[in-house]
């Protein structure tokens, strides 16, 4: 069923906000999303009803937050189709990917190995392995992008056909050009090159928009976070193949990850809870449960034909302004909902501050992906990211506040 | 909770008056001791098999009143049995603790009065550690070994 | 002023549930405590009327939000009376720990060194850095106890007085004896022996139950948990001399810890940005303002006579129960609210349900802590804890309870 | 947010007539070149000291209208002025972007109208990358150097 938005907008609160007597346009759902009333519901009513730790309480609220905290994991397990002995909670996808930089990379990497990633990747998914390489001295290679903003398949064929490639970080969906990389595609690449190479999938971008079966993908790893899939903040997730997240050493160390302690020794947990330290995030599990049968109950093929939908209308009204030019690829198919452009002659900054002035909100910046701005031989760009509650009603304000901006601005 | 959803007379009995407890266990064929960190919980369970049968069987321990009942009501439900049979009964016991119905409810005798801890999440390991225990000394017998030493907190599907 | 419990308990949802027709009596506040309304507020707010990312954003909720976090930042650092440039947020107090294993022990410690805790310590506060000594060789040693539940300050000074000790993890308040060490002697003890000891302390039973200055206390790092201290699941922090911060190397890695990245090189980010990958936890940020302007305006001096008292009365009331043995100090001075006790005959796992039936909520288990159950000589205890929406109204049902399971169990 | 609250008068005739915009300075004594890698502004600063005075003063740079008039304010309101004076302007002014009412305000002359700036903390080191680069340049002159360059996203109080 297609997505009706203007019932749909009635769920999300601070889209009926208004700004200097305008209406509110959120055009920055790839930074954050929206939270719906649904979610704020089920953390209120763990904080009303259940208020208690979770794990080994005998009395009934620590049951019912148990239960709430183990129903979220297997809630995101069916979601993105994975076994739930893989799941494990974070705070936001960045330390799912330091997670797996800790845990495997700086456990099984050293001088002489590997690390492939790609120019396109978010700091998230960039930096923890930089940092690790830095650390114990193993290479690490860069994909590079063709000139419509994919991955050049080619160029990462001969980047792994030296077989010394032991771990991939790539981006499923890209915050900045929206590329959908074909990440099933470079696991089999991977793999030919090197059969034990391990994949870690940065799914951020990815989870929100397109239906995503982690079985099919046929990955090792996956990272994704709550607040930018209708969730609430403070809580994400890095979902493993559970043969290979039995082989990982701990990250953090604590309470709850552990069998026994004595003084000079320790016995870990079973998995994923050797991978959970300290008091979860257990209001924030019970918000992303509501999350998910939000966006389960849409139908995540809806959300995604309904970006699909909007974004190609997006980048036609763009396009359509003097002065503008969109990176990333125009092919809609192979294209999430976040739309970068840049206004001739106007910096980022008065872009978005114009913008701001007429009620709607976008992104500026890099959007922590400085490698990415260098090969676009940009500083920043401004970005544009519809979602579900985002209609073709929202295009007109982002255009009229761009076409301001260059009168405005432009020299 | 209230005591009687968890604390049925038949546990009390059975925690009150263990069926099979002892230290020894004459003509021992294997000896297993399993402890669970989390609680406390310490298990050794003795088998004595003949002809493939649990000829004899003796536990003995220190946990709570749902782990020491358990223990009790496992061994009464499973004297005289084939190994494969004990086995597949354990099995049917680890699953019902995990919320389905059990297939052999005849079969496990007083064991069945444990069907209503499976809403009590921690306390399944506790009414598990003596059917865990049984099922480690039947796979230690038939490994040809006497004796294991096994520290858990949880159980799982069977290995085979 | 003192506390008026019954019109303070209006604040807490939870504590208005009946559990069975029976009032629900929360005496599991050292696991978790009860959050008050305001703090929901405070969160509901952010997600129904700023709701969007941090830092960076130019449009009004961005800077809304921002403002929100940041200010989170400097009610905290009032709070525990320190530098706001110190204080690192996370996802609980287990990370704060982790996040000081990883960002200074393990790039100074090794063969040769030696780190001292003691072994009334949470696992929070043990395993992390005997992880770290597993990894990288160097010797963990450990304050022993007293028998009335005091750290040995004479062992203290012995197993110092090597000036090996580089590194000192201990708690200001213990979980399971209750006991409040004195954390200022025992950081002055370690710079006698040795000058340039860094002195970490695990606040996290502290902050929720005294006044605490940082900068009074003179240690260098102090780790301590929202959930704890009336606020939301899901944040923490961590709170360093800045001075130390700044030599500290980075932990997680990825957006906003950043300052810039190309392909083979990274500059990390001023302090405590350095140290905060990825989204922070907004809402959660908001509620711990929220939490901490509550305890404010009861008064932390207040708070902890209402508590001092308090437990002297629970105290009582366990020791005059048959077969029941209370651990820790008896002293009321150096003593917070957790009391752990045993009941001859039964095990703590049949204390918790029987109190659970009698709407009592208290933890039994090792607590986390099972090198000082190995002291005290048993495998788990039961654990009272009360907190400033307690009183001696919460007795009786404790004590019938524990009565109950004496008469239903004792073989 | 109103484009009025951001962008006053003055602040948009800066923008677009900037005063001592030039990539050269005859005679100079420093040159620092800043950029903030956080929104990509870049800003070269020229600086003639004669006899312990701003004796000339150009910048050229990219960036947002906040950073580029901003600068050109400054280069005015610093011309002519004792080093020392000059730093302690750059401080009133920096102090003054964290919400401090300025001591001097006419001295600021148009930097004045930056007082809004603010309560845009985002916009803050825009506002700041000129002073922070004169400075600099000051600090650099002073040490003896003549080049300097420095890649900041924040501004610091000041260093002595
Ligand atoms: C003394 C002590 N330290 C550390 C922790 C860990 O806190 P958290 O679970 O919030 O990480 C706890 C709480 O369980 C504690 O009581
Ligand atoms: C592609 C991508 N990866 C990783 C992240 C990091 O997510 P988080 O900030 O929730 O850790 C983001 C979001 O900023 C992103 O867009």
């Amino acid at each position: 069923m297609p997505i009706d938005v203007p019932t749909l907008r009635k769920a999300f609160p601070t889209l009926a906000r208004e700004l200097d007597g305008q209406r509110l346009v959120y055009l920055d759902s790839a930074a954050s999303s929206q939270t719906p009333v649904a979610v704020l519901d089920a953390m209120d009513h763990y904080y009303r009803w259940s208020r208690s730790n979770v794990h080994r309480g005998v009395y009934t609220l620590a049951e019912e937050a148990t239960d709430l905290y183990e129903t979220a994991r297997t809630d995101l397990a069916r979601f993105v189709d994975a076994d739930p002995r893989g799941v494990v909670f974070t705070k936001n996808a960045t330390e799912a990917c330091n997670l797996m930089a800790y845990a495997w990379v700086r456990r099984n990497l050293g001088p002489g190995d590997v690390l492939l990633t790609t120019v396109m990747e978010h700091h998230a998914n960039l930096v923890p392995f930089q940092y690790a390489a830095g650390d114990l001295g193993f290479e690490v290679r860069h994909v590079p992008i063709t000139s419509d903003g994919l991955l050049d398949m080619d160029a990462a064929a001969n980047l792994v056909a030296d077989g010394r490639v032991r771990f991939v970080a790539v981006a499923h969906v890209s915050n900045v050009l929206g590329t959908i990389n074909d990440v099933r595609g470079i696991a089999q690449l991977a793999r030919a090159a090197r059969e034990d190479a391990v994949v870690h999938v940065d799914g951020t971008q990815a989870v929100p928009q397109l239906p995503v079966s982690f079985r099919e993908l046929g990955v090792d790893a996956y990272a994704l976070t709550g607040h930018k899939m209708l969730g609430p903040t403070g809580i994400g997730a890095l979902v493993v193949r559970p043969e290979l997240l039995e082989t990982m050493q701990p990250f953090l160390a604590g309470g709850e990850m552990i069998r026994d302690v004595t003084l000079d020794s320790v016995t870990w947990n079973e998995i994923p809870h050797r991978f959970e330290a300290g008091t979860p995030m257990i209001a924030e599990a019970a918000g992303l449960s509501a999350a998910i049968r939000f966006l389960e109950e849409l139908g995540m093929d809806a959300v995604r034909a309904h970006e699909e939908q909007l974004t190609g209308r997006l980048l036609e009204a763009l396009t359509s302004i003097d002065g503008v030019t969109v990176h990333g690829p125009t092919d809609l198919t192979v294209r999430g909902g976040a739309v970068s452009f840049e206004v001739a002659g106007v910096h980022p900054h008065d872009v978005g501050a114009m913008l701001s002035s007429k009620g709607v909100c976008v992104r500026v910046g890099h959007h922590c992906t400085k490698p990415l701005m260098r090969c676009l031989g940009v500083n920043a760009t401004a970005r544009a990211s519809a979602y579900l509650y985002n209609d073709t009603d929202d295009l007109p304000p982002l255009v009229e506040g761009i076409e301001a901006a260059r009168a405005f601005f432009a020299r | 909770m209230s005591m009687e959803d968890l604390y049925q007379e038949i546990i009390l009995d059975h925690y009150r008056k263990p069926q099979h407890r002892a230290p020894v266990l004459e003509g021992e064929s294997v000896h297993v001791h399993h402890s669970n960190p989390l609680c406390g919980d310490e298990m050794d369970l003795r088998v004595r098999v003949v002809d493939g049968q649990v000829d004899g069987i003796v536990f003995d321990g220190e946990g709570c009143s749902i782990s020491q009942a358990s223990a009790s009501a496992m061994t009464v439900a499973v004297a005289g049995r084939e190994l494969d049979d004990a086995l597949a009964l354990t099995e049917d016991f680890r699953r019902m603790m995990h919320g389905d119905e059990p297939s052999r409810p005849d079969d496990l005798q007083d064991g069945i009065a444990f069907q209503g801890v499976a809403r009590f999440p921690v306390r399944v390991k506790c009414a598990l550690l003596g059917w865990m225990a049984l099922r480690d000394a039947i796979e230690t017998y038939e490994r040809g070994a006497s004796a294991h030493t096994v520290e858990h907190d949880d159980d799982r599907p069977p290995s085979g």
